[in-house]
């Protein structure tokens, strides 16, 4: 620990949070959500989308939850209309988009089914599984073959709107130097209830997030990946109303990271929170089950409050997604916890609240991949002052031992990212990381000194704001407006619709499996670290 | 130094008039000297005179990036040159409630939002809320003003529902992003929703954001636009004037008499 | 992505033919919103279709800085460019002193000198000096070289004088300093004195520095130019393949049987 | 202290220097040159050219050398004119110009001259060093009214050749927050022997330090200064053939810090050295009068030799300029020694060997005001790159409190710079200054790491490298190319034919009154401090 603090703080912190997420859990633990039944119709291998364009597994999952029989979980339907039909999932599934079958009609049948029906599902549960294992096998093997870089990673995003340039755009960024591409979704695609089809080449301010896309740039980052002999990352966001769906198609697709963060989707596009807290619950635990590490959103807070004012509001939400990830099997080393440089670069001595603020992460959570993101709210046009800007960014990083390096563009204020920007972020990066490569083990804070205050003050003040939330409860408290000064409360935004109390036969085959496979207590166990 | 001839300008590196310019940009060819050649001669179609291509990079197999300087030999008659401006005496918070006061005699109602798909609330928080921005209060805090501020993503029909239900003297409009002119065609939409509804012309309509500038607004058939660095004051004060100024025109004595 | 055409090619920003190009530019004008008037119709006057500036600075009073991004509509067809380039084949140290004495059988003698006022010798001494540059040996250590190195500030005609004095087959320039075109008139200058003292031709003229592109220097009545990136061997290899050529042009016979 | 060096190692190297500056001292002592006369003239008040454009200074000087005459110093013949005459100096030097007088006619007079024809020079000797003063009094009248600036002082050159758009580059720079203004000279001034006249404006990467030129300036920057609130302080060189002459200028048109190194002249101008030694001695005194700080050349170094592998020659040269520069009367607070960070950039760490070397320079000469170069011979055309560079230099800057900044131009490796190109450098500093101000306080090195390691390493070298200068006495070392791999021998180079073996008589009444007014002990006593 570079900074000296105060050990019984920092319990005292993750105490807290622990008590936070225990009361998170036993909510999460009482409901499911029709994303999170879709998913298990996805996983069950369903795919497509019927003569309207909706994916079945919405068709699917919406004629049972319409007809209000979600409680059961759908893969009791799909399992009896399996046993029945004889069909696969995918079969039985055509099969309703087009009328020919209504799953809702074997809903008058006894609650629960029995063993034997369940059990014609095991075979696709299995093969689905197993498929993702062998996407961390494959993973595990690039990783021992080829280079898997040095940290901090070089993270960079692309984000054309189109998948094909996307390709271009990643390979070349690779080629460049960046260890991990992460495809930026289209403008509001977190507000869809559905996740879009096949490969797309019509975006805003972003791609859409689509199997077929998933695939076309992975395929794009493995031949780029063998080509400059260091293993290419893939990311993209499970945030939104179709969490657990895109992170199950992220688990089939081998992407190595995902944006999930347990409050993102609340605050930011006002989802409602109980529908939000289950599927981040269930996509984080396919992400653990995948290999994918999770990158969290505290960055976001700080484009609306003052990164200076509120910089303890991030360290208490690294606290609770820290808490939360734990409760869905993820390892520390798969939770990235996000933070980020965007203290008002005027204000005197700004540097070294950023210093005190990436060190302060660095020693509170050792073996998090911490992701660091970039100055943005206070650049402007002046692209060489935001070169610059991201140089003290890419200094910050370095010196504190950050794990995961977002790469700042020189023409954040104007528009998404070149591919010259990309290219002249990634030598911004490699310059100063190689140049001052041990400046960090090089220096000691001075004791007292205004690092070590900062971080010390920040500190204390995350204690006091984890106290109040584990007093109000998480849900309660975040009516308060206690994170980047946005109030939500526990029945508004969208999405409350798509939440279904769970049976007592409620049924989750993947959710039982993955938390089998994880050696997760159970799943409805909150009590676990 | 020799003067500076208004009607003809040109870029100035360290001698009037040599012309010299930066430029950065990227061929979807490979690199090489021939890449070079592509990109000098490219600046010299741009009206250059001299080109230096001072950097190439290989931005991995068939993109070449590069850095030229040149010496242009276009340049502008600044004499000639006619800026649309917002048309508004600058005024501060209290001289503009005074005059909502003085010369309106009622408050005035804005509604407000940043439509489409856009989630960009910064810009019109610090325009609308309580709070402000940059050491000045929002319209919130106006006591001559009623605001309603709808928020992120709202879609171009309900602002206009909202308006029409709040009798909104004013609309503002805030939209950040650009990619692909998502914005033009949201702002235009709002417009023709307008004109639909038949309200276009009782209210003032505002467009704000950082590729926002008057002249597009106007462009696009709103009253007026504002672009980054806009204060609370320059909005209320545009508003506020602009209310009297119809005021006065649809009701001379009446407007004379308060 | 679709194929690029090479008859057509446009500048890249994100989505073939966008035409995106950066630009930074001064102009003697005061800040305010007529400078950015005036700086993006400048940029359109360049063939632009779109123009932003993007940030506008104030340099004190009456110069203002823009970057500006806009949409370049011109093109260069690129299968059509023919890039002038050194005719040369790459050799290391051993390849080249064994063709020097394999074909040619006497030392090569070469005089350098970074010329007129310019004092620049790090280039030259690169090519020349026994240490070398970039982990390759410089033509004083090429055992069938003979070459002197004058040095910085070195006269044309001290240069000159010297060649005739050893009797060089080479004459190698530097110049780096190319403020107000000095390089131009320098490099012009030593070709008159050659010619005046009738030795032009007798001797393989070379010019290199940051500036000198091999196709500049053809334009000056040099045999070859060399730019930034030059490594000894560029040269010594070129030197000696021309020397080569040469004597068999002169000699056929000779030429062979040696 | 922030290295923790060795204080004896220190002590030896200042002993050693001092023993080197000695011996140096003892060749001073004992020649006069052509400049040196022609700055005795120039005080006097001689100025102007003749029909041939040939400044009358040299043309009086010369008729008096040529004929073999110079060993008594100008002023003696000068003193006799005028006592004979009853013109003014500068009327003698125009009847010498035109003919109508021959100084040298006098040299067969008996050697020497009495005090009462030496006095009819005092009330112009006078004149002369009360300007001077004058000068001293209005730039203490300025700093104490306006602003002085806050080290690091930002520093920066303009160059167009013509010094009308110089001034109008200086003061744009001077309003974007530049404190200090350097007009860089056309190519090779320094090898005339002569110092240009009147206002010019065609120079070459440079414009002519004349003596209307320096006015111009200087006028120019007043008026920015009283503009921005700020005392904008003036630049020019002394460097070259003309040494004290432009010493003088500089003296009389107030110009703040004048570039005056020991060895520049020698070493990358091939200046004899035994006229620049004399040289530099006389126009540092002026330099000392006048209140002008010193900027010392030590960065020329790196620009040929490689700054990792050849930076103790840094650290030595700096301290043969410190010793001789107390020699000639300038108190630690004028002596602006120089240094650079000109580290290959791509080396791993390079930023820490940069603040190693930094930091020692700082911890070395606590009182100078060291003037940081930045990185020149690494830059590139990647106008981007070299953004960042110049940052990490400015970050070096602050965080080893250097004194005097010179910044870096992003397009260093492409021309002198444009308008716009001096206004980035400035935000470049201020923003870096301004955002890591503290950070030099608020961090230890760590004992045995890599920076301390790295000092002690070129102390040592300097150490041993001094000792061997010592012993072989610095004019017959530097023939052994010990500085910049450049070789030299004492009677090589331009100039040595300007130089001439005092007399017994000799008389200098500037050297006289300065050395008593700066109370140096005598101005031929070696041993001072
Ligand atoms: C903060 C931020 C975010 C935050 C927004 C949080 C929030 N609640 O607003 C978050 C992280 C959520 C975000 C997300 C995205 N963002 Co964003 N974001 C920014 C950022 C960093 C700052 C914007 C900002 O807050 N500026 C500060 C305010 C005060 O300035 P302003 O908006 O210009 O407002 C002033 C004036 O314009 C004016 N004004 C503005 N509106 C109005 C309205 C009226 C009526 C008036 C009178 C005046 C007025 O007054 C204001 C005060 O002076 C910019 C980059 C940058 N540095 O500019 C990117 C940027 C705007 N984002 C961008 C993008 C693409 C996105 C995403 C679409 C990316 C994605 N695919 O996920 C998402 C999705 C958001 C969505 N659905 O719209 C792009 C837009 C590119 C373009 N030109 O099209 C930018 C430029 C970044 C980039 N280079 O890619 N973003
Ligand atoms: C080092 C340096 C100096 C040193 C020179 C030391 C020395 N002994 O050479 C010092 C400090 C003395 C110096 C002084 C000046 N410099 Co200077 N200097 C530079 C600097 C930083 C690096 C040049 C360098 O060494 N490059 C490394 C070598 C290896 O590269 P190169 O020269 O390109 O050589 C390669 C090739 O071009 C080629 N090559 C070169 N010559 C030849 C010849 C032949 C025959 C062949 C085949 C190949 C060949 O092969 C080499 C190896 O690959 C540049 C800025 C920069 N980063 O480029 C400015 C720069 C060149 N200097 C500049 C100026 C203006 C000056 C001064 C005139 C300033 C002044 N008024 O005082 C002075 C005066 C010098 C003079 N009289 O010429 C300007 C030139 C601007 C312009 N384009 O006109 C530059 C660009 C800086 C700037 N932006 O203002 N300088
Ligand atoms: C955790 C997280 N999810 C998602 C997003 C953005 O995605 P969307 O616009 O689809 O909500 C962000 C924003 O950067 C984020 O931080
Ligand atoms: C001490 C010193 N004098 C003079 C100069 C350059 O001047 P000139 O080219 O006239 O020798 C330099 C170079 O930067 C220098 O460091």
């Amino acid at each position: 620990m570079k900074l000296d603090l105060d050990i019984s703080k920092i319990h005292k912190c993750r105490e807290c949070a622990n008590d936070i997420a225990d009361q998170v859990m036993e909510h999460v633990q009482r409901v499911t959500t029709t994303t999170i039944e879709r998913t298990v119709l996805r996983l069950l291998g369903v795919d497509g989308v019927n003569h309207a364009g909706v994916p079945l597994p919405n068709v699917v999952v919406d004629s049972v939850h319409r007809a209000g029989h979600l409680e059961d979980g759908i893969a009791t339907y799909m399992a009896r209309a399996v046993a029945s039909t004889g069909l696969s999932p995918q079969q039985v599934a055509e099969k309703v988009a087009c009328g020919e079958l209504d799953l809702t009609l074997t809903a008058s049948a006894p609650a629960g089914i029995g063993g034997c029906e369940r059990s014609v599902l095991s075979s696709a549960v299995s093969a689905s599984l197993d498929r993702i294992l062998a996407n961390v096998a494959t993973r595990r093997e690039y990783l021992s073959r080829l280079d898997p870089g040095t940290e901090p990673l070089i993270y960079v995003i692309v984000a054309t709107g189109n998948i094909y340039e996307d390709v271009e755009q990643a390979q070349s960024a690779a080629k460049a130097g960046a260890d991990i591409i992460a495809v930026i979704r289209s403008t509001a695609q977190s507000l869809l209830d559905y996740v879009p089809y096949g490969a797309t080449t019509e975006g805003f301010g972003g791609t859409f997030a689509t199997q077929e896309n998933f695939r076309i740039m992975r395929r794009g980052l493995d031949s780029v990946s063998v080509e400059t002999g260091r293993y290419i990352r893939l990311v993209n966001y499970c945030s939104g109303l179709c969490m657990p769906e895109i992170a199950a198609m992220g688990a089939l697709e081998r992407l190595d990271m995902m944006l999930n963060d347990s409050m993102y989707g609340i605050l930011f596009r006002d989802i409602n929170m109980k529908r939000t807290f289950a599927d981040q619950h269930f996509s984080r635990m396919i992400n653990a089950y995948a290999g994918i590490t999770i990158n969290t959103g505290e960055d976001n807070y700080l484009t609306t409050a003052d990164a200076y004012d509120e910089a303890h509001t991030v360290l208490a939400s690294q606290f609770i997604n820290e808490a939360l990830a734990h409760r869905s099997g993820l390892p520390d080393s798969q939770i990235g916890l996000g933070h980020a440089f965007e203290i008002n670069p005027e204000l005197k001595d700004g540097f070294l609240y950023e210093v005190a603020q990436a060190q302060l992460a660095r020693d509170i959570f050792p073996d998090a991949p911490l992701k660091y993101m970039p100055p943005t709210k206070y650049m402007t046009g002046d692209i060489f002052r935001g070169y610059l800007l991201n140089g003290m960014f890419n200094l910050a990083g370095v010196m504190t031992g950050q794990s995961i390096q977002l790469l700042g563009m020189l023409t954040e204020a104007i528009h998404t990212p070149h591919i010259h920007d990309r290219y002249l972020a990634t030598k911004n990066a490699k310059h100063v990381f190689n140049n001052a490569r041990h400046l960090g083990d090089d220096i000691l804070y001075t004791r007292g000194g205004i690092i070590q205050t900062r971080a010390e003050q920040v500190l204390d003040d995350t204690a006091r704001m984890l106290q109040h939330v584990r007093d109000r409860g998480l849900m309660n408290a975040m009516g308060e407006g206690i994170f980047a000064g946005i109030a939500r409360t526990p029945d508004g935004g969208r999405g409350l619709d798509g939440v279904a109390a769970k049976s007592a036969d409620y049924w989750n085959p993947f959710e039982e499996a993955i938390a089998s496979r994880l050696a997760l207590a159970a799943s409805n166990d909150p009590r676990r670290r | 130094m020799p003067q500076v001839d208004l009607k003809s300008v040109r870029p100035y590196g360290d001698t009037l008039d040599d012309g010299k310019v930066q430029l950065g940009f990227t061929l979807p060819i490979r690199y090489g000297p021939e890449a070079k050649e592509a990109a000098r001669q490219l600046v010299m179609k741009m009206g250059f005179e001299g080109a230096d291509v001072v950097s190439a990079h290989d931005l991995g197999g068939h993109f070449t990036y590069f850095v030229v300087y040149g010496k242009c030999v276009h340049s502008v008659d600044v004499t000639s040159l006619r800026v649309p401006k917002v048309e508004v005496e600058q005024m501060d918070f209290f001289k503009i409630n005074d005059l909502v006061r003085d010369k309106l005699g009622r408050k005035i109602t804005v509604v407000a939002a940043c439509t489409g798909s856009d989630a960009h609330t910064v810009g019109i928080d610090a325009i609308i809320n309580m709070k402000g921005y940059a050491g000045e209060y929002g319209l919130e805090r106006y006591p001559w003003f009623r605001a309603h501020n709808l928020g992120a993503q709202v879609p171009n029909e309900t602002l206009v529902a909202k308006a029409i239900d709040t009798d909104a003297d004013a609309i503002l409009v805030s939209q950040v992003v650009t990619q692909r002119n998502v914005h033009i065609a949201n702002m235009t939409r709002l417009v023709d929703l307008l004109e639909a509804e038949g309200i276009r012309d009782d209210v003032i309509l505002v467009a704000g954001g950082p590729r926002i500038s008057h002249e597009l607004a106007l462009e696009l058939g709103y009253d007026a636009g504002f672009g980054p660095g806009t204060l609370p004051s320059h909005v209320a004060a545009y508003i506020a004037q602009e209310m009297v100024r119809k005021e006065h025109r649809t009701s001379p004595d009446l407007g004379k008499e308060r």
